[in-house]
């Protein structure tokens, strides 16, 4: 049954992959990163389970939560032009914009 | 006992496999960012909590099922927030989003007035 | 109407109001518990450490000022389970839909932007609404300010049930709760 | 990105939970995967996601750069003392075996003061690289 789990995910990891190298914007290819992270979270749980070793999940969480921070800063770099960008910076006329 | 959970952990672990094959073929047919994100979220949520409640029925009880129903927090409170980011973003660089109607200049109740630029409601704009 | 949202001054450590150090002491046994779940070795020594960890991460917390009532909304904490089961429903309910849009090989999608209002008193409450939209496959928040909500559905009729206002209710209900 | 309420309710949810998952990593380096390392780039992940959703003035109020420069090399003399440590006693570089009377504890100790120097220096190198990058162009 983990085979079949993981044989779902790695096809879902292929079709994510094929839009992330296609996909025409820059948002095409965040999305298609941010669930390849979900994906990847998934196989390592099925493989875990698959080869018995299910400390993987550990891995698995901290992949999570760094994606999650990846793909915020990705998108408040092309939000704002810069990662440092700060409300009360741009009220004073420092920042980018 | 062992045989019920192992199935209902089967049946589950094939529900999800479903939905995440599924998901998948949207990301790839859908025509723009936005619908495409919709596809994503059926991963996110549908698929991937799912499978990993099929996991969990495998762990049993145990610190193992703790740790997994971690993960299905994990894309439950911030899958959305990593969502809204991107549509948000998306907007705000304004790539123009396949609409088949768009009501955001509809009068919401209470207000007085609808956004200038917008369209009455009901009235589809293709 | 722009929500605009100023830091809260920094405060000093001893005139923390009571509400504070309640908010606190309910994150420190949140913290305490998820460092049970995940530690799995219960020997005296990792205990003591995992108590000074959760002093510290407290600690480190209400220096970044997010211990209040949207970064922990302790009240919605004892209605939460009943709302997220409903959730879970509707999220599974909606997933079907998309699944058969995304599998029908006409794809008949009518994407459509709709605003709605939001009629939740408390900012952690409207943050569920926006998020319940988001969580559920074919809706997606992409814009708040105020309490209108800017909402993306993949067909007209994912839009039609957000302005009839059914979570909307629902979420109220689960505000009202707590 | 700080004035959507979206993120920042989200962002105030998760933050204190990334830091203790940081310090747990840290803690069962030998039960399974984790250590130093990890950790510190954990904590350092955390510091960094706060800077990208509240701005990173506040950021540097919880993290210092100071305090951030003064970490790369601490780490490093606390790694270091503690092998000077051992040697003082007697035994060999990163010989643990003096540190306790039971061979088995001494190493637990050893293992987790070394350990503490690594998360030290890899968060503060982390956290120090991120500031340097978004000080790119201003003063």
């Amino acid at each position: 049954m983990f085979v079949l789990a993981t044989a779902a995910v790695l096809l879902a990891l292929l079709l994510a992959v094929i839009r992330a190298i296609r996909g025409p914007t820059v948002f095409d290819r965040v999305l298609a990163g941010n669930t390849v992270g979900t994906l990847a979270i998934l196989l390592l749980a099925s493989i875990g389970f698959l080869t018995g070793r299910p400390e993987f999940l550990d891995i698995g969480l901290t992949y999570g939560l760094l994606n999650l921070i990846g793909t915020f800063a990705v998108l408040k770099f092309f939000r704002h032009g810069d990662l440092a960008y700060d409300v009360d910076e741009n009220k004073e006329g420092k920042a980018w914009k | 006992m062992e045989v019920i959970a192992d199935a209902i952990s089967w049946i589950l672990i094939a529900l999800g496999s479903f939905f995440l094959v599924s998901g998948a073929i949207g990301l790839i047919r859908m025509p723009d960012v936005y619908t495409r994100m919709h596809a994503a979220s059926v991963i996110d949520t549908l698929g991937a909590m799912l499978l990993i409640l099929g996991f969990v029925f495998q762990a049993g009880f145990s610190l193992l099922a703790l740790k997994l129903l971690f993960v299905i927090a994990l894309l439950f409170f911030f899958g959305p927030v990593a969502s809204h980011a991107m549509a948000q973003a998306a907007l705000h660089a304004e790539i123009e989003p396949l609409l088949a109607e768009d009501r955001r200049g509809r009068k919401v109740p209470g207000d007085d007035e609808p956004e200038p630029g917008g369209q009455p409601e009901g009235v589809p704009s293709t | 109407m722009a929500l605009v949202y100023d830091m809260p001054r920094r405060k000093r450590f001893d005139n923390k109001t009571r509400e504070q150090q309640m908010r606190s002491l309910v994150l420190a046994v949140a913290l305490f518990l998820f460092w049970l779940a995940l530690s799995g070795h219960y020997t005296p020594f990792l205990l003591t450490i995992g108590v000074l960890c959760v002093a510290l991460t407290v600690f480190v917390a209400s220096r970044m000022l997010i211990v209040d009532d949207e970064g922990q909304p302790m009240e919605l904490l004892l209605a939460a389970p009943a709302y997220w089961a409903w959730l879970y429903v509707e999220i599974a309910k909606s997933a079907v839909t998309v699944t058969r849009i995304i599998l029908d090989p006409r794809l008949p999608i009518s994407p459509t932007f709709t605003r709605v209002r939001a009629s939740q008193k408390t900012t952690a409450g409207l943050a569920t609404y926006a998020n319940s939209i988001t969580l559920t496959p074919g809706t997606i928040t992409t814009g708040v300010s105020g309490d209108i909500l800017t909402v993306h559905a993949i067909i007209r009729e994912g839009a039609d049930d957000l302005e009839a206002g059914g979570m909307d209710r629902r979420v109220r209900q689960f505000e009202g709760d707590a | 990105m700080r004035l959507d309420l979206i993120l920042r309710v989200g962002a105030k949810l998760v933050l204190p939970f990334i830091l203790l998952f940081a310090l747990y990593v840290q803690f069962h380096g030998d039960y399974g995967p984790g250590g130093g390392f990890q950790a510190g780039v954990i904590a350092a992940g955390m510091v960094i996601l706060y800077s990208i959703i509240f701005g990173v003035h506040a950021a540097k109020r919880i993290a210092p750069p100071i305090m951030v420069e003064m970490m790369v090399p601490m780490g490093v003399v606390i790694f270091t003392g503690t092998g000077v440590a051992s040697l003082l006693m007697g035994n060999n570089f990163l010989d643990y075996t003096g540190f306790a009377h039971e061979y088995l504890h001494a190493h637990e100790w050893g293992i987790l003061i070394v350990e503490f120097g690594v998360l030290v220096t890899v968060c503060g190198t982390m956290v120090a690289m991120f500031y340097a990058f978004v000080q790119r162009g201003r003063s």
